[in-house]
């Protein structure tokens, strides 16, 4: 195939697909007339002039600040925490309901609890971002860290590599398939965590910004600031998976692999 | 066997008795005001009195069948979809932009939407319980399924094995262990938007509970009922792990468990 | 049957040439044998064959039809049997799955799927699970899924790797037995020349890399075989010398 | 859902109410018939803010609900089609009997309104009533408004926040008044009785798609509640203990706001410019359209 | 220097018998090769030694402490090579890493390293994933691990299956030069008899189940060993021809 032909079909499988949805978007807000669906043409021009303006700066990067470092928390946790629950049974037995105690716990109604013990300044929304990505990184974790394959870890028995060394060699390695696969839910899981803890106690950020919006009927901006959410998440994941590429090639070309 | 099951349950009481001394104490000695967080006695009180009355299970009733109908329609869609997705050669790339573009939608976000299509009925619920818990089962399914090992595919392959039973012999059982984590992920996500959305739209249940004794005041019975929402997670996980153990007999991890 | 011709396979990545030009032919209901040293492309040759594996360049036929994808009624027996079983089926699922897929009676596949085991000497461990098998046991389970398939191509890739020497002569027997009464056409990789030389009508000997087809051997041994008589016989020692000199060579072109 | 006839010929009416002290008197005054004697079968479904009641209004889930001054003034600005049918709650009038008011620390060094001025103050919801008022009274007793910094903080989160320091001042409405000046805190400003007279505070409303004369009758049953919640507080106080988790002990003590079946236009008027001035309100906004 | 005694191991869960009573002793600087029928445990009581399996009575001593779990400096190759090297490190990092873990320096690592590769004769390949190799290229990796580690117990199990007759003898006179230049105690098992007869001091032979050691074999075979002249020995035919017979008579057990 030759280049124009292949940055062709590059655009159509990465575009392809949305731009079937705005079309559907657009005959249905136009059939519907619905105010809460205001038509596409709106909510770009409401994206204009919402987002490229200060606001990138007063709401959008103090957000990706909070998310990144709450992120940032989540995974030294939850990897630290899935390894060492991976690893032991009984740990994994005492510490199983408590974990799972929390994780059924709704982050509106721990909002509250996390207030009263960090106040309601950033660390507060970094804590509230950390409580929800947790979850999926320490479960994967958990479960990679289980399954790894017999005869390799007896080879490092055999062969005394022990400790640091074989966390480092072959537990991380040997789950990070499941680890990665916990690394991304976690990503999207921390946007919309991001959201939640700016409904409280914030005056800024994005997610705040988007309530705003919403209560107060701005319908266009609001729709705007979700199609900003969605970017978000699909600039994160196209980097995350850059990286995944470089930490599972091995994956990749040993299993039948299309990740 | 018997032995292993029993064990288990001792670690775990144990684990929850010492978060229930932790609570107790950080509430009785220190760095929490006792009005604001209660000691885990006066919860579990609490908890009890609630217990005592009609309206709690009713509540409770409510949450559980839009969790449970909401979670099983995400599971079954996200589950075809992943399957679906992950075995046709183009179609990962295709939907790549749109999976990762609507994913981190908040459910919360699409509440307007929600109450505008359903009102305050089981409807909405289910909108956001079903949206949230989806993409959880869907990215393990895809992680799952990219994990098939390379000799199996061919010996699939070279033995006929129409693309229907390579799904259902190869696919999906090497998919499981990734399903069965992304459906204690779901559960849990499920949950959590049941109660959400309980809270947000005002639809009956224990997070509408949850919602009046918060702006009452009544910080005690809040926090017995969002005890109760914990405990009803821990029960859906003994759940799962039991679904799983029978699932997952052959599995590494689990097989690695049996006493030797 | 079985149509080889100016086959090339180039690994991309490491840009490893597996094979640079094989050329050979296999008639229907013949048993040929393929050596070769280690490393020099016996699989890489036996998956482009079984539609695995698009080849580079060349092309293979099979039944006069080129081969894109697994072509049907053909059953290959892989060299990583650990992997090539389900760990998640007992033995007797793992046996019964393709024959499930062909859509025969239960009464018939019941009585293929415990005739193969019994074959492979594994019909007490029917139920148990791959996992909980030996090395060896694992890889006959893999033969007896094979043989109850009722191939008309069998590809075999070192499929005695695992066993011990008596159970190895039991199984070539088997192959045998199962060649003769069926008709079945085999390509049979070991690395093994007397094992070569016992089971084959022809030995393909494939040198080191690059990989060509050194020498194309017809054994001209009596048809019928016997573990005791035919290795005794002085052609067949003759024939292993053979075999034994080229595969020196073909090491020592590397 | 449309407003079908029920079985006994009644209209079937879903109501967005938030189940808050404000509005007692619905509950009140369907638990007494008065809705039934119109001819009305009403459900009372409990919304979480004025946003979700007049989402809920607008998108046809409800044909009449609850809400603030303010929220139903950015609504019709956002051109939404929203009509007031009655009073909903309004304030006292009377400082420290009211039912909202920004409250400091025992031992703060905010003494009077003046002092808030760069502050940081709690309200439940930025851009709406809470911090409006609060700008008022301010602004009234001589200090800058500008200044103060609004944070978002739920009412029943707020007396933490304040006991631990997060914020200096916070904006609650009962119950949590009366709990937290029992446990020592104190009032700096009655927001909703002293910045502007006779303050209407809330509102019931319906959209333009509801049958006049369902309105008409929903009016009459809604202003008979009113005005008997107005006259019987302590049944109000009694049907609060029904929908509700508030404490018996609390519920006795609470200040309860003035239910008149009046509203004040001028007091809405009032808000409505004041909003403006604080940017709130993007434009001018006539009241009228509102309240016809 | 390792010291068997009474062992027996029963799997839970199929409760399968894999070892009845297994005692023997190799001395230090010995060489023991172990055979039996497929199946018959030899797996089972190679994990035993190694400490990565409990058994299910009897003990396990090596240079007179008890086993519980891996010795120090004791090095296996894994049956299942395919499985036992790191999918995620190149051939050199595998082969390294027990080495940095030993916390050897570099440059006498990377010596041992390259001198281990280049001979099982993979030096060019050291930089591939196992992944990427043929199936007797990853067993050799294995084995080239084993050697670089410098053990002083060296526990092999059925190392060779994988690889071609001629690449066998050249790494079959690898492991004789090595135990003979670092005095390694070697437990080999092997299901090959010549092999067994060819490398070993000493032979053991596993009944079939319920396995107990059936014969305990000295090799009186002169201690110089060599492919053509040894395997032509007159002796050498009697020790093979009895353990075959043996062998028979362990299957015939079953
Ligand atoms: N997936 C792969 N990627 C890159 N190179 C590969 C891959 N698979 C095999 N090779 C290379 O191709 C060559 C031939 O490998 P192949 O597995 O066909 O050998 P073989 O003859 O079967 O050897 P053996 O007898 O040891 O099994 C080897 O040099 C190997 O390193
Ligand atoms: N994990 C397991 N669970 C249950 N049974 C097992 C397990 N592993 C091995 N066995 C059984 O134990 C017996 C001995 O197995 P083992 O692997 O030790 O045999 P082996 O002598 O090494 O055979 P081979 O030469 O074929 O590798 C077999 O019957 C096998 O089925
Ligand atoms: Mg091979
Ligand atoms: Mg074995």
């Amino acid at each position: 195939m030759n280049g124009t032909g292949r940055a062709v079909t590059r655009v159509l499988t990465v575009a392809g697909v949305p731009a079937l949805l705005v079309i559907v978007w657009q005959l249905y807000s136009a059939a519907s007339q619905n105010f809460y669906v205001p038509a596409p043409g709106r909510v770009a021009q409401a994206f204009a002039e919402t987002w490229f303006s200060e606001r990138i700066l007063d709401d959008v990067l103090p957000s990706l600040a909070r998310l990144l470092a709450g992120y940032a928390l989540a995974v030294a946790a939850g990897v630290g925490a899935g390894v060492a629950i991976g690893l032991s049974p009984r740990l994994r037995a005492a510490a199983e309901p408590v974990l799972e105690f929390f994780r059924a716990i709704p982050p509106p109604v721990l909002v509250p609890l996390i207030m009263l013990l960090a106040g309601i300044g950033d660390g507060m929304k970094v804590l509230v971002i950390a409580s929800g990505c947790v979850w999926p990184i320490l479960l994967n974790t958990v479960e990679g860290v289980r399954a790894l394959d017999e005869v390799l870890s007896d080879t490092c028995r055999m062969y005394g590599v022990r400790g640091l060394s074989r966390l480092r060699h072959l537990v991380l390695r040997g789950a990070s398939p499941q680890i990665m696969a916990g690394l991304r839910q976690a990503l999207s899981i921390g946007i919309i965590l991001m959201v939640i803890s700016e409904m409280f106690a914030s005056s800024s950020g994005l997610g705040f910004t988007i309530v705003l919006f919403q209560r107060g009927f701005q319908i266009a901006e609001m729709w705007s600031g979700i199609l900003l959410l969605g970017l978000l998440g699909y600039v994160l994941a196209l980097l995350f998976r850059r990286l995944e590429r470089r930490v599972l090639s091995w994956h990749s070309g040993r299993g039948v692999g299309r990740a | 066997m018997r032995r292993g099951i029993g064990s288990r349950i001792g670690y775990g009481a144990a684990g929850l008795g010492g978060l229930l001394v932790v609570m107790e104490a950080a509430s009785r000695l220190g760095p929490v005001d006792e009005r604001f967080l209660p000691p885990a006695s006066e919860i579990l009180g609490a908890l009890a009195a609630e217990l005592a009355t009609a309206e709690l299970w009713i509540a409770l009733g409510e949450t559980m069948w839009g969790w449970a109908l909401g979670l099983a329609i995400a599971f079954c869609a996200a589950v075809a979809a992943g399957m679906v997705i992950g075995s046709v050669p183009g179609l990962r790339a295709a939907t790549h932009s749109t999976v990762e573009f609507l994913r981190p939608i908040p459910s919360v976000a699409l509440i307007p939407l929600a109450t505008l299509l359903f009102g305050a009925s089981l409807g909405s619920t289910l909108l956001l319980v079903v949206y949230a818990a989806f993409w959880q089962v869907l990215i393990q399914v895809l992680y799952g399924v990219a994990d098939v090992d390379a000799v199996a595919h061919d010996t699939a392959r070279s033995y006929g094995l129409s693309a229907w039973s390579r799904i259902r012999h190869l696919v999906w059982p090497t998919a499981l262990p990734y399903v069965m984590t992304g459906l204690r992920l779901a559960a849990a996500v499920a949950f959590i938007l049941a109660i959400t959305a309980e809270l947000v739209i005002g639809s009956p249940g224990l997070g509408l509970s949850i919602q009046a004794a918060q702006s009452a005041g009544a910080v005690t019975t809040m926090y017995a009922l969002v005890v109760l929402a914990g405990l009803v997670g821990v029960a859906v996980n003994v759940g799962v792990r039991a679904l799983e153990r029978r699932v997952l007999a052959w599995h590494p991890s689990v097989r690695g468990e049996a006493p030797v | 049957m079985l149509e080889v011709s100016g086959l090339r396979k180039v690994y991309e990545g490491r840009r490893v040439e597996a094979l640079r030009e094989v050329t050979f032919q296999v008639d229907a209901g013949e048993l040929v044998c393929v050596i070769g040293p280690s490393g020099c492309g016996k699989t890489t040759l036996l998956r482009c064959v079984a539609g695995l594996l698009p080849p580079t360049a060349g092309s293979v036929k099979v039944a006069g039809a080129a081969v894109t994808g697994p072509p049907p009624r053909m059953a290959v027996v892989f060299q990583e049997y650990g992997r090539s079983l389900f760990p998640w089926m007992t033995v007797r699922q793992n046996v019964e799955l393709p024959l499930k897929e062909k859509r025969m009676p239960a009464g018939r596949r019941g009585e293929l799927v415990a005739g193969s085991l019994a074959a492979v000497g594994l019909a007490d461990v029917a139920d148990a699970h791959p996992w909980q098998l030996s090395g060896g046991m694992q890889q006959r389970v893999a033969i007896a899924r094979a043989v109850a398939y009722e191939p008309q191509v069998l590809l075999m890739d070192e499929p005695f790797a695992a066993v011990d020497a008596q159970t190895r002569a039991d199984l070539e027997d088997l192959v045998l037995a199962l060649w003769r009464d069926t008709g079945v056409t085999t390509l049979f990789v070991t690395h093994d020349i007397d094992e070569a030389v016992y089971l084959g009508q022809r030995v393909i000997v494939l040198s080191g890399s690059p990989t060509v087809v050194m020498e194309d051997l017809k054994i001209d041994l009596p048809p019928e075989r016997d573990q005791l008589t035919t290795r005794s016989l002085p052609r067949f020692a003759d024939l292993r010398g053979h075999l034994y000199a080229q595969i020196q060579r073909a090491r020592g072109d590397r | 859902s449309e407003e079908e006839p029920a079985a006994g010929g009644k209209d079937k009416v879903n109501a967005g109410v938030i189940a808050i002290v404000d509005t007692a008197p619905i509950h009140l005054g369907k638990a007494k018939g008065f809705f039934d004697k119109q001819n009305i079968d009403l459900t009372i479904t409990p919304v979480q803010g004025g946003a979700a009641s007049i989402s809920g209004a607008v998108s046809g889930q409800f044909q009449f609900a609850f809400a603030n001054t303010t929220s139903l003034l950015t609504a019709v600005e956002q051109g939404l089609d929203v009509k007031v049918v009655t009073n909903g709650v309004a304030s006292t009038g009377v400082p420290g009997k009211d039912f909202s008011a920004v409250l400091v620390k025992p031992d703060s060094p905010v003494k009077t309104a003046k002092d808030l001025a760069g502050k940081k103050v709690s309200v439940n919801q930025l851009k709406n009533i809470g911090d409006t008022t609060i700008r008022a009274a301010v602004r009234d007793a001589g200090g800058d408004p500008d200044g103060i910094e609004f944070v978002e903080l739920a009412f029943p989160d707020a007396p933490a926040a304040l006991e631990n320091g997060q914020v200096d001042a916070i904006w609650v409405v009962e119950p949590f008044v009366s709990q937290a000046l029992s446990r020592g805190a104190r009032p700096v400003t009655w927001n909703f009785a002293e910045p502007v007279e006779d303050l209407t505070v809330a509102m019931y409303f319906t959209t333009g798609k509801t049958d006049p004369d369902l309105v008409k009758r929903f009016t009459a049953a809604m202003n008979e509640s009113l005005t008997y919640a107005q006259e019987h507080p302590e049944e109000a106080r009694e049907a609060l203990k029904t929908y509700t988790k508030i404490a018996p002990e609390v519920i006795a003590e609470i200040y309860l706001p003035k239910w008149g079946t009046e509203i004040n236009e001028e007091s809405v008027q009032e808000i409505a410019d004041l909003a403006q001035g604080d940017g709130v309100l993007k434009g001018e906004v006539d009241v009228n359209t509102l309240i016809p």
